[in-house]
């Protein structure tokens, strides 16, 4: 399927993109994707962005402790969905990954579900907001330490390997992850190992506040691949259909046996880093307002209306759909009783250990 | 009047105008002013060679602070949150702690490392922990979690003219919920390994230390209203812990109630009990007991159940009287 | 008759025959057989793809097993020694122990993480350590460390067929120091959380595990000589542990010495110690006491000294016996 | 005095030599050592071999505990002590570093007195055999923890650059060690902050019995500085005029400024991996005799002879003068008092702490 793109050129200096700010097609290979996809990749990015107001929302209103914008992430996270095999190869995510899960098929009960710390939430509410996690979508729940999912990522994957499952792994992080001890020692063992996994680094250049030039001495991440002998390709992070036909070569690679590539996004963060931040302290508005004119919604909208494939009728529907929806699921969570009391005790390990068992009695009365 | 959090900044502005060998290093420490804004400010008055944004790497800002140290800077390092630590762990343990001890005291790592501690923050997992066990239990750290911001001046300051390596662990929930009048003499330090006798009492000891004071005090303040008179402990410093200060309390009373909110297990409340036992069982009319954090990784639902609040305490402390 | 060590490779070639999902992962595992040979035989008998020798780093070592666990292998992980766990820590508290939990329990990690630890062998600051407390204080971890070629083995299968991250210490200065007839029989396990009590006594109760219990079941059978009769108990399974085999024991005796080699404070023994005054303080006829490492680096030249050896076990019976 | 060395090209893939293995020079630039300098250079080598080999006896005869051998590695290590100006730059060695700190200055009483767990010992015999350190000589003392050392090593150089000092730093491991994450975290920030220091990778291609080839992907190490924005040199590490070139311009080079770099010296280990190592178990003995036909000592006498600058008799001389001061160095070992046992309790801190001293009293009596 997409046997002509089979020549992505790695360590180029240029970000590899295939449509235009104003959304044309300037790829020197054909597009393949059929329009179907394309308008659900486009209605996947759209519904993140929604979902990005509504957690800002719920968190200004209370309802959610904490939020991680992923707005002006959305292309490579969605493209990495539509780029792996659902239910058969595995994400390791990080916490600014929620077009990515929400493409991949995560529901928006489950998601809400998580990020307000609901009773309806499948890991019991044990972790702050941005933390997903899904059993039958592969979807590997990570803890808040930066990087620090990376290595289990690379533990799957030389499993798959071993084991010959014919699987792959696909995991992201941001930039400042990469200066990690953990990214190094994962990726690695990944090269020398040869394992079927793609590593995306989505590039925003701020790990928080940090700026990029600080965070190392290298002009690109694609370049740090060169260090683990594998292929490294930089990537338009606002160019969903780009990210998509890269990590797509890649995720096959990896699949064929040729082993693991890192593909870096070069994304824009459009919000704060979090709720928690106050991004004014350390850029100004004018980089923002350049930043939002390249927004990858846009420029994929632009494509998509190009090809008479969308209309702000259609637009407009969409948005409806996708708002009543997520009301739907919220109306479920106001419905659900509270977290049990008794949940913090259970799951440390598979049985109750004795002493747990006495904390809990003593605790509970 | 000042939060413990802004008393972080403006003593870490004093120390480095005092000593221009004092830098600061952390992620997000320069213009941003760290996360919590505990260096607010500095970047602006030092510039950018003693205020040190540094990559996304524990270790690289421990193992960095130790070179710094030994070529004569004195490092005052931030973790973003004590959770995050165990990147940088190993140079901790392996570096930091013992570099006096196996170069036979030719090198040595005065540093210090700073650190936001403690749950009730809605952190969930990894931004509510209180790992000072693994210090204290490290031949070559010193470890401090003070709780009021006078004794962050004093005991911030005696970190960062301590020739050793200094874990400097702040009460994140109480950032901002004490306001106080510190002193403000620049030579204003408070030695390591004293406590602080909060209350006389003559009933039992209470004992705490960090975020856990709150409740402690909260609890010691409940029990006088019930006339049960508490002697309530700030130990302030781990290693070294104010051991005397503690065996004259509890050898007078006879009874103690010990809490801190780290996990149960090898908390630190176990070494200060097991040494009260082993030094003046005698005295004991009853066990002392322990009230701490469960034995669970911290959870986020249940935050504030998680903690050893005053409720605990005060069953722990009609057991240990009815004992 | 075979010696620690060997039960180690021999345990592994078994339960790597009897499960597929078995996988054995390392520095230096494979061709080498491990540095103390822990995995001898295990490449020839298996291939790379089941004992797979590792790049230089403990952070990939226990992540990979991780990830490994997850997606349904049962990796056996060797840190060559247990003093380089650290720079894999991270890994282990905030990947390994709560995955689980932090789950919901829709993900966990059935692993084993293997480790020769203990001083003792001329190995200085880093071959030397005992880092049990840092495991025991980690929700999620459970931790063995047994001391004879028999527990090892019915210890280590059950490690293996556990669902949780096991941490799996071995007396390594016992490595080859003992040997016994050990169980043939491939479905020979020990539940985790039960001690052994090795000597039934009437005057006191000496507890100990891993290397230690060398020194202090010397000092058993000094005391023997003496007319002295000391009840023996090897815990064994450090988390969970057996608190009530030891309650029972020092609740009719009255009179306990608690051995461990890693450094005094915050020693597992503090957890013994304070437990126990905190159960049954009023069967106490005399204090707790800890006969433990010292609250140093492990040095080199006082290799031996460091150690609690019998007899430093012995003035404490002493201290115990006359109180 | 390097002028016109100043052009080494990093990356190149063929690594850099000066020196054939007869011993004729082929660089396309002139020789500028002296031939009193060429002449140290080649006796610390043999020194350095000859200590070696008394390592190994010591270690035979119970009188070190262990020992790792560094014959085979002396090219880049003899080098490295000529490359940076001592007693001004900054060390910061591994364990197999002996043939660096003996040229760099260390007395061999100094060196064995740490190897053999004497009193004399400055750092008071607290680690095991293998541990150097210097006040006088600014030579780090390291931990045996791998790489532990690198992180300490940025941060002095680090000091130097903001403190403008105009010292440089320079810091070597094995190719092992470039695996674990301190190596990453380290020279990832060095890179970030342009630090004068140089790396120095004494690549023997094994960790103990893992064969570089599953330590990574990458074919070499010296590209993984392509991950850092550094040059990386790929240097022939059996030619220690080679080794030295390059890493005198790689020390100038931070000295002025322009950040740091990181060298490859590709070593041969003619050893086992240590005296508690039977390397014969996973490496052939025809591997070890081809080796040893590339002695980076025999190349260096060679060339010295060719230039009329040494001569069997030199040889002879020099060796038994050697051997003599190890044997006075050892003769005053030998009379050395006991490390005493209390030094047991010193130098956790810069006081002895109250637990401490009661430990101290408790155990001393
Ligand atoms: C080990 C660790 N250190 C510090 C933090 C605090 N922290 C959370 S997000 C963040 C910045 C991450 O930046 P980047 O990896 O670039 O991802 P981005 O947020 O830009 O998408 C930091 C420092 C953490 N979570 N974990
Ligand atoms: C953190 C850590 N893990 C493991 C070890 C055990 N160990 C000692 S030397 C060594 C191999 C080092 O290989 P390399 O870095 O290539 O150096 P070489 O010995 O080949 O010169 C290992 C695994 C250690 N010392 N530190
Ligand atoms: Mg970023
Ligand atoms: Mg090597």
């Amino acid at each position: 399927m997409i046997a002509d793109t089979q020549n992505f050129k790695p360590f180029n200096p240029d970000p590899i993109a295939v449509l235009s700010q104003s959304g044309d097609w300037i790829a020197p290979f054909a597009l393949t994707l059929d329009d179907e996809t394309l308008k659900t990749i486009y209605k996947h990015m759209l519904a993140a962005r929604l979902l990005d107001e509504r957690f800002i929302k719920l968190q200004r209103s209370g309802k959610m402790s904490f939020v991680a914008p992923h707005s002006g992430h959305e292309a490579p996270q969605v493209a990495a969905a539509h780029a792996i095999s659902k239910g058969t190869d595995w994400l390791f995510p990080y916490y600014r990954d929620y077009a990515m899960t929400l493409a991949l098929g995560q529901s928006v009960l489950e998601i809400l579900a998580q990020t307000t710390g609901s009773r309806l939430d499948t890991a019991k509410a044990r972790q702050m907001p941005m933390h997903p996690g899904s059993k039958t979508l592969n979807i590997f729940t990570g803890a808040s330490a930066i990087a620090s999912h990376i290595p289990p990522a690379v533990g799957t994957a030389i499993s798959m390997k071993i084991r010959e499952t014919g699987q792959a792994v696909l995991t992201s992080f941001g930039d400042g992850a990469t200066s990690e001890g953990d990214f190094h020692a994962a990726i690695n063992y990944a090269g020398a190992k040869g394992a079927p996994i793609v590593f995306l680094c989505e590039n925003n250049r701020l790990a928080i506040s940090v700026d990029f030039n600080k965070q190392t001495g290298s002009e690109t991440i694609a370049i740090k691949a060169k260090a683990y002998g594998m292929p490294g390709y930089l990537v338009d992070g606002m160019d969903v259909l780009a990210c998509y036909y890269v990590l797509k070569e890649c995720v096959e690679n990896a699949r064929a046996g040729l082993g693991p590539s890192l593909v870096e996004a070069q994304v824009m963060r459009f919000g704060a880093h979090s709720s928690a931040d106050d991004d004014t302290v350390y850029r100004s508005k004018e980089e923002l307002e350049l930043m939002r004119q390249r927004d990858p919604i846009l420029r994929m909208r632009r494509f998509l209306e190009k090809q008479g494939l969308w209309s702000d009728k259609a637009e407009e529907k969409f948005i409806k759909e996708t708002q009543l929806a997520f009301q739907t699921a919220l109306d479920t969570l106001a419905e659900a009783e509270k977290v049990p009391l008794e949940w913090m005790f259970d799951d440390v390990y598979a049985e109750l250990l004795p002493h747990l068992a006495q904390q809990k009695k003593e605790f509970l009365g | 009047m000042q939060t413990i959090v802004q008393t972080v900044a403006r003593t870490l502005a004093e120390e480095m105008r005092r000593d221009d060998r004092v830098v600061v290093m952390g992620e997000d420490v320069g213009k941003r002013g760290g996360v919590f804004l505990a260096t607010e400010g500095l970047f602006d008055q030092f510039g950018p060679d003693r205020v040190m944004d540094t990559p996304l790497s524990e270790a690289a800002i421990i193992g960095a602070a130790v070179g710094m140290a030994v070529h004569g800077l004195r490092p005052v390092a931030e973790i973003q949150f004590a959770d995050y630590i165990f990147p940088g762990f190993d140079q901790l343990v392996s570096q930091a702690a013992k570099l006096r001890y196996r170069s036979g005291g030719i090198f040595h790592a005065p540093m210090v490392v700073r650190m936001p501690a403690g749950g009730g923050v809605k952190g969930g997992h990894h931004h509510s922990q209180n790992p000072e066990s693994h210090f204290i239990h490290t031949p070559g750290l010193k470890v401090v979690y003070p709780s009021t911001p006078t004794d962050i001046k004093g005991l911030l300051k005696t970190a960062i003219r301590d020739e050793d390596p200094v874990i400097f662990m702040e009460p994140k929930r109480l950032y901002r919920a004490i306001k106080e009048d510190v002193p403000e003499d620049i030579e204003f330090t408070i030695p390591l390994g004293q406590a602080k006798v909060l209350r006389q009492g003559t009933d039992l000891v209470l004992i705490s230390y960090g975020g856990s004071m709150a409740e402690t005090s909260k609890a010691a303040e409940e029990l006088a209203k019930q006339q049960i008179s508490a002697e309530l402990i700030d130990l302030r410093s781990l290693m070294p812990w104010d051991k005397e200060t503690v065996l004259k309390s509890v050898a007078r009373l006879g009874r103690v109630v010990l809490v801190s909110e780290s996990p149960h297990t090898l908390n630190f409340m176990s070494e200060v009990s097991a040494t009260i036992c082993e030094e003046i069982l005698d005295s004991l009319l009853a066990p002392p007991i322990r009230v701490t954090g469960f034995d669970t990784p911290y959870p986020y639902a249940q935050d504030r159940e998680y903690l050893p609040g005053p409720n605990r305490i005060l069953r722990a402390v009609q057991k240990v009287l009815e004992y």
